[in-house]
């Protein structure tokens, strides 16, 4: 069998969990949690693809992952932050406390 | 200092407000008050220079804009619009005075003051269909913001019925403009252009009623004049004197300029019935003034009731009914705003009521006489009493009227007389309270401050000084009507 | 000289508004001699000959259409100059006396004495709609402010009544200003006087398919209705004795003494050259409604308990006379002599009338100020006794009005029945009778008021101050003197008369 | 020195009235306190317009060839358009005799008066008073205009409105001073449309102009020429007014009633009207303007309604003075009868009669007037005759007086100037070709005279005191006696210049000489009428003295002619009820007109503007409600319609970010799904 | 290959217990071993570098992060019952179900062919590219991450006192 479906697969379920979170979980802090998995996945798809890819001299792969935990964790200290503000306001994360867009 | 000047001054002065650090804030008015004179002079410079040389080509400003559309960004000043660019600059300069202590976000209220002069100006001054609109379109935004959020007595329902109205006649007058742009061929947005195509009669039949109520509604026709009271009282004092003084002239400068020039066959036709609603509204106006309780309220009617006499005027499509409408825009821009200057502003910061039977309290006659002397002159000039600009314009329709439906004149009468009447009740019972029903002793009120007194000065002034000596008005006025645009028009 | 003149009064309502620090009397007292400059001016103007324009003054006003500004003066309006002047000064200084008023008071005052003196120069309809409405305001917040409990009423009818009047006035002119091209006064009495206005007119609206003539007539009652109302001819004087009654007394002075003067002398100065064939017309009617005003006032006045409305009543009585005359000259065909009779004598009527019922309302207001307001027929009696100066001078004033011979009222009767009598005698015939019920109801007056025993509320009352006495002077003074010699005001009026009678019937 | 004066004469003429105005003028600004001044001036004033007026009437006396003295000025008073009114002065003989008797007898009640009126608070005023009535009634005589006339006769209502008034605080007096202006103003006013007809007829209202005057053939003419409603000739028509002008200033019925109120005035003043000034005008004015009454003959409409308008008054008046109480009252309807007298022999044509009689009638009714005076003066004040008697003896001088004024008043024969000139009267009464009614009348009038004079006399003189409170009367001081006597010497000696015998003083008129001829009396029955008018004379003072010869002591005695008469004794007291009538038919109405009007106009006229105010004002709650129900209404209804469905609408928009984002996904998914299938 | 096929498992258990834990400090600790784990199976592709950079990342920062959060914003029950709101968790497997399937069968339809001899990253030259092919993305992490650092400081500082 191939490595690289496998590692395809992996990343595949590990977003789908991820997305499931993101749909499913109250707790705004959660929900990060399933978005940095979905993050995870496609890191794993980079690597695989530059592992089990055709050479690659520019490491085009490994770059993109560097940039993307970079990024990641950019993302993960606004969230979180954001996610205090709202908590300070409605001494809550659960999302659907805030709901201020409702029409 | 050409008449561009003028845009420039009030979209440039709003800017800089908005550039303002917070900590200036309170200059911000300095800046509006700068950028009105500034604007105010332009036009001033604009008519002297027109009286000056009568025979000069007008001042005229024409680049290319929006080709594919053909709209050009065109803007000239003839004796018409010059008249009215200095009415509105006064009628600036009267309301950044008369909100000088605006305390509640001053920076955005000038802006959106100036954006609407701005606006304004820009109306005025164009003469492509395009740009009319648009500039016509920028005026309604802040107006809703500045009722909304600076206004009074219901406000949030004063802004949204009076936004409610123009957007609705927008929408007419886009649609008629479009007609009128396809029909002439849809090259060209250009006034004259469109004015000079000829259409067919029976376009011109459904094309002028939908133009000319599209802009007639803004100018308070009955029946579609409930927005003006309603928005007036609701609006903040600078607001309601733009709204009464220049937006509603905005109306009647667009059904004069654009409507009735593009269609001059429609307006044969539908001028009757127009005739009609202006008598309505005159009278309907000036009655339901003579019932109402609120200070504002009668003086929103009041002005329904006079913008009746600039589409009478129109209506009557001779030179004299034209030459009165126009001097009665010009006339009821002044003597409106400074009703509602001192109304809202003067009185009401006092007393904290606009209620005629709440005022009768106050006996303003002794604890505010600059007030009651100012109000009283205002409404002798309101009532078209000689001397005053209304009544230059009155007489001048009422020839007109003389000319082409003489019947007219009987419930012209009456308008007036009731005109006198209601502007009495009001007088009497704010100002003039009997001793009985006034308090023993007038409560203490602080006298009028110096931009209050310089802003009823300056109105007053003018009104006067147009009743007295009209003669360079007229000539300003005859300039514009002289234009080709109106050739089709007069017999 | 003539803006000046127009432009005095002003100034000084101008000074008091600005004066902040002026006190109620430091304010009246200022007004008071401020208004003795009208007079001079008035007396300078006088000294310029009478025949033809002593001074005039023009300013464009929508000149392409003919309108101007435009103000003379010559004999008769300089009579008139000199009433407005005289009368406004008195009212001025009697405010003080009984202490009415103050910066506005005052101020007002003298504005509506400018637009008054605008009004008897204007030579151009314009100026002279301009100025007769702007009296309105003043008088209007005069009675309003200072008047009676019952002035809010009164001076609200006043004003509507009056504007409504004014404004058929306006529209008729506007009228003219269509058909004939012009509102200038000269111009549409010589036009009337060539060939008429009519066939004009008849051309100009064709579109309503009235013959000129009916167009004419409606415009010409039109403007008939302004006049009425301002006069008052009956039955357009409702508004009358309430006005008259509640307005403080030296308002009631100016509202009689000048007020309806102007009303006067538009008719006789801007309607009959305008409009003397649809006059012609209209005379038997208008002497019949003369007659009636002169009847109904007299006996109004019989009915009155109110000493103020039954001067007011008195002075309906007295203008009807006028309007007979105007009647009786509309009547007349080259009956040169009798026109001009009743021309000179409406015209001294109209000018005694000023003077004497000012004269009578200030002894009313003297009568209120010592009885603390009282002024009913019956609140006195046997004053003579206790204030004999004051009862005289009121006595004298009383005399003349009700007409005796050798007092300033006889010769303007004497005029206007003479010149009536030629034309339309039967309404001279009747309109005798309202002398007689004048001598009735005055003298009623004076036998409840000044005879008799001494009434209770007169205890204590003082005669007349020396500064009282002093503001007679010229009042005595205006009544004596033209009953003697009345040429001296006559001097002014003939060339205008005859000016006026050469437009009638060329 | 006549012809010495001739040249000054015009400006000596205007002095006679202008002194005594002059006068009044000046006393009207004196102080009160300041009386015995002002009567010094009233004094000296008329002293000096007495000469003057002497002087003048002597200019007249030289009788030259050619008709009458007549000097007449005109000068313009003022212009009006292109024509000017004259006025002027007219010295004539009629006019000199007046203004010498006016000026004469008014020397003397002033001199009466300083007195009387002694002990009054306002002397003064009085005097200026006087001085007005005197120089007016002057003015009135001397005038050459009827205008100036007109103008001089107002003045004397007017000084007779505030004589009559002068005890003002008394509302009787005030009364009284009110009913003489209001009635005498009646007359005035037809006078005044009576002149002002003449005026527009003739274009002149000078009497004399030379020739063209008002009283001269060309303006005559032209009256006479042209004719007016109910056929009559201007002239008539004025005349008629004119005539009805002097009716209500002489008291003639049914003018009248003022007159015998006016006794509420002074005595002094009484003396006045009733001799010299306010009644002597009238008639004065019409001998004046006699011409134009006489305008086409001697029996023109105006001198017929004149005769017996006079007739009518003359017996009217002796019926009603029979029945009065009142002393003065007494007179004064005796003076109404006289006026009478005058006015038949006016409208008869016997102006010079007529004069005559005036000058005759001033003197000796201004004597029995200040004998009046002096009576009630002696008796403090007492009038009612009821209560008097007995007085001759305690009041010898004034009794005296009084009986040659009564004596001459009842026509004794030959020696009173008062029965020269009844004589005349009833003379040229008969010779009238307009019938014998009014000398009918007049004759029984004289009878009438005669009898209650009769009665006066001896009520009040004779008999015993019937008052305690005139038990003790004192007789006036020399000052109101001296008076008197001058009075009563004229009463007398006039008589001289009338007689048939030689009648200078109708000559004189004329300006003819006078020649003594005593066959006077053979002509056309003068002897008769002679014989007549004793038998007058004695028959009335016959039966009055049987009737009233022993008068009872009490003062309640009722009246013996009371019994005989029944009814008509009360309906005489009356005064015939006129009174009452002009109360019932003209006051009462006219009050109630007033009053129907003044609810005229309260009720008409101001609900009418009231009405108009409301209906403006339900106008204006009308529309303001229409557009708050209506326009508003369904703008807002819309609105809200539209709200509710945006509504509906957005509760979509459920704001749950997870909520979002489901939608989100399921969008991806279906488009991949789409995506691979296809 | 083995390594592989040893972690695969591991990680998806991990994975699976941070998205279903009730409780949300073992979601977190659930994640951080999951991320570690993934560090892991780098290290055994032969990425050992980014398998470090992950850990420290991660693990070090990202995953204490959350931890600390939850610890301040711990609300009053903690327990999240999933089971409790099929009404959520029904739409949620909807959307997540549909979507792996996706994912399988395009893995399952086309896997490229694969090179197996092993690679090592060179760190060296990922130095090189950094700083020459792809210095401005550096520089924008840089001023990025810059900007996050102060951001977050910004929002999660306590709020001043005045209004």
């Amino acid at each position: 069998m191939n490595p690289l479906a496998v590692l395809l697969t992996l990343s595949s379920v590990l977003f789908a969990l991820g997305l499931f979170a993101v749909l499913t979980r109250r707790n705004a802090i959660l929900v990060l949690v399933g978005i940095e998995l979905m993050l995870n996945a496609a890191n794993l798809n980079f690597i695989g693809f530059w592992r089990f890819g055709p050479p690659d001299p520019q490491l085009t792969g490994p770059m993109f992952v560097l940039f993307g935990i970079a990024i990641a964790a950019a993302e993960a200290a606004v969230g979180l932050a954001i996610i205090l503000m709202v908590f300070r306001h409605t001494r809550s994360t659960n999302l659907n406390s805030s709901d201020s867009l409702h029409g | 200092m050409t008449p561009a000047w003028t845009i420039a001054s009030a979209f440039a002065g709003a800017l800089l407000v908005l550039l303002l650090p917070a900590r200036m804030a309170a200059q911000s008015r300095v800046v509006a008050l700068v950028a009105s004179i500034i604007g105010a002079l332009a036009a001033g410079a604009g008519c002297i220079a027109k009286l000056a040389s009568p025979e000069a080509p007008a001042w005229s400003f024409d680049r290319e804009w929006i080709p594919s559309l053909g709209a050009r960004f065109h803007l000239a000043a003839d004796g018409l619009s010059l008249t009215l660019l200095l009415l509105t600059g006064i009628v600036a300069i009267a309301g950044v005075l008369f909100s000088w202590n605006v305390d509640k976000r001053q920076r955005a209220f000038f802006a959106l003051f100036l954006t609407i002069i701005g606006g304004v100006y820009g109306v005025f001054l164009s003469r492509d269909a395009f740009l009319l609109f648009v500039c016509y379109e920028v005026v309604i935004l802040p107006k809703y913001l500045l009722i909304a959020i600076w206004g009074s007595t219901n406000r949030e329902y004063g802004a949204m019925k009076l936004t409610m109205y123009s957007i609705g006649a927008s929408s007419l007058i886009l649609i008629g403009l479009a007609a009128a742009y396809a029909a002439a061929g849809g090259t060209s947005f250009d006034l004259a252009h469109l004015a000079a195509a000829d259409y067919s009669a029976s376009f011109q039949a459904w094309a002028f009623p939908v133009l000319f109520l599209g802009f007639a509604v803004l100018a308070g026709v009955w029946p579609f004049h409930t927005w003006a009271p309603t928005g007036h009282v609701a609006a903040p004092t600078a607001a309601s004197m733009l709204l009464a003084g220049v937006v509603m002239k905005l109306g009647a400068f667009g059904a004069l300029c654009v409507a009735m020039p593009l269609f001059p066959e429609g307006f044969a036709q539908w001028r009757g019935v127009i005739a009609g609603l202006a008598v309505i509204g005159i009278l309907y106006g000036a009655f339901t003034a003579l019932s109402q309780k609120d200070l504002k309220f009668v003086i929103g009617y009041s002005s329904v009731s006079h913008m009746g006499f600039i589409l009478l005027g129109m209506a009557t499509a001779t030179h004299w009914g034209l030459r009165g409408a126009a001097l009665q825009m010009i006339s009821h821009g002044i003597i409106a705003g400074l009703l509602f200057g001192i109304a809202g502003r003067v009185v009401y910061t006092r007393t904290h009521t606009r209620d005629l039977d709440e005022l009768k309290k106050f006996d303003l006659w002794r604890s505010l006489p600059g007030g009651a002397v100012g109000f009283t002159l205002a409404t002798a000039a309101s009532m078209g009493l000689p001397g005053f600009s209304g009544f230059v314009a009155e007489i001048s329709v009422a020839i007109g009227l003389w000319e082409s439906f003489p019947l007219l004149l009987i419930p012209l009468v009456l308008g007036i007389v009731i005109t006198g009447a209601f502007s009495l009740r009001a007088l009497q019972k704010a100002f003039f309270p009997v001793r009985s029903a006034a308090a023993a002793k007038p409560p203490k009120l602080p006298p009028l401050s110096w931009p209050e007194i310089t802003a009823i000065v300056l109105l007053l002034a003018v009104s006067l000084a147009i009743g007295i000596y009209p003669k360079p008005w007229v000539t300003l006025i005859d300039d514009g009507l002289a234009s080709p645009l109106f050739q089709s028009l007069l017999p | 000289m003539l803006l000046t003149l127009l432009l005095a009064p002003l100034t000084g309502a101008a000074l008091l508004a600005a004066w902040r620090g002026a006190g109620e009397r430091t304010a009246g007292r200022f007004a008071a001699w401020w208004s003795l400059l009208p007079i001079l001016l008035v007396a300078l103007l006088g000294s310029r000959g009478t025949d033809g324009t002593m001074a005039d003054w023009t300013l464009p006003w929508i000149p392409d259409a003919g309108i101007n500004l435009s103000f003379a003066v010559d004999g008769t309006s300089w009579l008139f100059l000199l009433l407005t002047s005289l009368v406004t000064a008195f009212a001025l200084a009697i405010s003080v006396k009984l202490g009415i008023g103050g910066r506005a008071y005052a101020a007002l005052i003298l504005v509506m004495e400018t637009m008054l003196l605008g009004v008897f120069t204007a030579r151009h309809f314009i100026p002279f709609f301009l100025c007769w409405e702007m009296t309105l305001i003043p008088a209007y917040l005069l009675i309003r402010l200072w008047g009676g409990p019952n002035a809010p009423r009164a001076a609200r009818r006043f004003f509507i009544v009056t504007l409504g009047g004014g404004v058929c006035m306006l529209l008729g002119f506007l009228a003219l200003q269509i058909g004939v091209g012009t509102m200038d006064f000269g111009k549409l009495a010589t036009m009337a006087s060539e060939d008429g206005l009519a066939p004009t007119l008849a051309t100009a609206f064709a579109g309503t398919g009235l013959t000129g003539a009916t167009l004419l007539t409606i415009i010409a009652v039109a403007v008939l209705l302004g006049l009425a109302v301002k006069i008052p001819i009956v039955p357009f004087h409702a508004w009358l004795p309430d006005a008259y009654a509640e307005a403080p007394t030296p308002v009631t002075m100016l509202l009689t003494g000048l007020l309806s003067k102007m009303g006067v002398y538009g008719l006789l100065r801007v309607f009959l050259p305008i409009f003397p064939d649809t006059f012609t017309v209209l005379a038997p009617w208008l002497a019949a409604l003369a007659v009636a005003t002169v009847l109904l006032g007299a006996l109004a006045a019989l009915a009155q308990k109110d000493l103020k409305r039954l001067l007011a009543y008195s002075s309906v009585n007295h203008l009807g006379y006028c309007v007979l005359a105007a009647a009786a000259v509309a009547a007349s065909s080259g009956d040169r002599e009798s026109a001009s009779s009743a021309i000179s004598g409406a015209f001294l009527q109209a000018f005694n009338h000023g003077i004497i019922a000012s004269a009578l309302f200030f002894g009313v207001g003297l009568l209120e100020a010592r009885s603390g307001g009282l002024r009913g027929l019956d609140d006195f009696g046997g004053l003579r006794a206790r204030v004999p100066v004051l009862c005289g001078l009121m006595g004298l004033a009383i005399f003349a009005s009700l007409g005796l011979p050798g007092l300033s009222g006889f010769i303007g009767e004497f005029l206007i029945f003479n010149g009536t009598f030629g034309l339309l005698p039967w309404a001279a015939a009747v309109s005798v009778l309202g002398l007689l019920f004048t001598a009735v109801f005055l003298l009623r007056l004076i036998r409840k008021v000044f005879h008799g025993p001494l009434g209770k509320s007169v205890s204590g009352w003082s005669d007349l101050s020396a500064s009282e006495r002093w503001l007679f002077v010229p009042v005595i003074v205006m009544i004596v003197v033209p009953g003697l010699w009345p040429q001296a005001l006559l001097h002014f009026l003939n060339a205008d008369t005859l000016r006026l009678l050469d437009l009638l019937n060329p | 020195m006549a012809d010495a004066l001739q040249p000054h004469l015009p400006a000596l003429l205007w002095w006679i009235p202008l002194l005594p105005l002059l006068a009044a003028a000046a006393i009207a600004f004196l102080p009160d306190a300041r009386g015995r001044l002002a009567s010094k001036l009233a004094l000296g004033a008329l002293g000096v317009s007495c000469i003057l007026a002497l002087l003048a009437a002597n200019c007249t006396l030289s009788p030259s060839g050619e008709g009458a003295f007549r000097l007449a000025t005109a000068t313009t008073w003022f212009t009006f358009g292109e024509s000017a009114l004259k006025v002027g002065v007219l010295l004539d003989p009629m006019s000199a005799a007046m203004i010498a008797m006016v000026t004469f007898v008014a020397l003397w009640i002033f001199i009466y008066s300083t007195a009387y009126m002694a002990e009054e608070k306002r002397f003064g005023r009085f005097f200026g008073f006087l001085s007005l009535f005197c120089g007016a009634m002057l003015m009135v005589l001397l005038a050459n205009s009827l205008l100036l006339l007109f103008i001089a006769w107002e003045l004397v209502g007017l000084a007779s409105y505030l004589l009559i008034g002068f005890y003002f605080e008394k509302p009787s007096a005030a009364a009284a001073a009110q009913k003489a202006f209001i009635t005498t103003r009646v007359g005035d006013m037809a006078f005044f449309l009576g002149m002002i007809w003449l005026y527009r007829q003739t274009g002149t209202l000078l009497f004399y102009d030379g020739g063209n005057g008002l009283l001269e053939s060309g303006a005559l003419a032209s009256l006479a020429g042209t004719t007016t409603i109910g056929g009559l000739t201007v002239s008539a028509a004025a005349a008629l007014l004119l005539l009805v002008g002097a009716m209500g200033k002489s008291g003639q019925v049914p003018l009248h009633t003022w007159l015998p109120d006016a006794m509420e005035g002074p005595t002094p003043v009484s003396a006045l009207i009733h001799a010299a000034t306010m009644v002597a005008a009238a008639l004065f004015m019409v001998a004046r303007t006699h011409p134009i009454f006489s305008n086409g003959g001697d029996l023109t409409i105006p001198l017929t309604a004149t005769a017996w308008v006079g007739g009518i008054t003359a017996l009217y008046a002796a019926c009603v003075a029979v029945a009065q109480y009142d002393f003065k009252r007494i007179l004064a309807y005796s003076t109404i009868s006289q006026l009478g007298f005058m006015m038949v022999a006016l409208g008869t044509g016997g102006v010079g009669a007529a004069m005559f009689h005036l000058i005759a009638h001033a003197f000796f009714k201004a004597l029995l007037f200040l004998s009046a005076g002096s009576v009630i003066h002696g008796c403090h004040g007492e009038q009612d005759i009821r209560n008097m008697g007995g007085l001759s003896k305690p009041l010898r001088r004034t009794f005296l007086a009084y009986a040659i004024g009564m004596m001459a008043l009842s026509g004794f024969p030959f020696l009173f100037s008062g029965f020269w000139s009844k004589e005349a009267i009833l003379h040229s009464a008969q010779i009238w070709p307009g019938g014998m009614g009014p000398f009918a009348l007049a004759v029984a009038a004289a009878l009438l005279t005669a009898f209650y004079m009769t009665r006066q006399a001896l009520l009040v003189f004779f008999g015993k005191p019937r008052q305690p409170g005139v038990e003790h009367p004192h007789e006036s001081p020399a000052v109101m006696l001296v008076p008197l006597y001058v009075l009563a010497a004229g009463a007398v000696l006039l008589s001289l210049i009338a007689t048939p015998f030689w009648p200078w003083f109708e000559k004189w008129l004329h300006g003819e000489v006078a020649h003594f001829h005593g066959g006077a009396l053979g002509e056309h029955g003068a002897v008769g009428l002679l014989i007549l008018s004793l038998v007058l004379v004695s028959v009335g003072v016959g039966l009055g003295w049987l009737l009233y010869r022993r008068v009872s002591n009490d003062s309640r005695a009722r009246d013996p002619l009371s019994g005989k008469l029944g009814p008509v004794w009360g309906f005489l007291e009356r005064a015939m009820g006129f009174d009452a009538l002009y109360q019932k038919c003209i006051i009462g109405p006219l009050a109630v007109l007033a009053s129907l009007i003044d609810a005229l106009e309260l009720g008409i006229l101001v609900p009418i503007m009231a009405a108009g105010e409301s209906v403006l004002k339900a106008f204006g709650r009308l529309t303001g409600a229409s557009d708050e129900r209506g326009i508003n209404a369904g703008f807002d209804g819309a609105c809200r319609g539209l709200k509710r469905r945006a509504a509906d609408a957005s509760h979509s928009q459920s704001g749950r970010i997870q909520a979002y984002l489901r939608t989100i996904g399921l969008g991806i998914t279906a488009l991949l799904l789409l995506y691979f299938c296809l | 290959m083995i390594a592989l096929l040893i972690l695969s498992p591991l990680i998806l258990l991990a994975a699976l217990g941070a998205v279903w834990k009730a409780r949300p400090v073992h979601a977190a600790l659930l994640l951080a071993l999951t991320l570690s784990l993934g560090g892991a199976l780098y290290i055994a592709l032969g990425a050992g570098f980014l398998g470090l950079v992950q850990f420290m990342v991660y693990v070090g920062a990202v995953a204490v992060l959350i931890v600390f959060s939850l610890l301040i914003t711990r609300p009053r029950d903690e327990v999240e019952e999933i089971a409790r709101r099929p009404k959520s968790l029904l739409p949620g497997l909807l959307c997540t179900l549909p979507l792996l399937a996706v994912l399988l069968y395009a893995v399952g339809r086309n896997v490229p062919e694969t090179t197996t001899e092993a690679v090592e990253l060179p760190i060296k030259r990922i130095g090189e590219l950094l700083f020459t092919t792809h210095a401005p993305a550096v520089l924008a992490i840089a001023i990025l991450l810059t900007a996050v650092l102060l951001g977050a400081a910004l929002f999660a500082r306590e709020p001043s006192k005045k209004p």
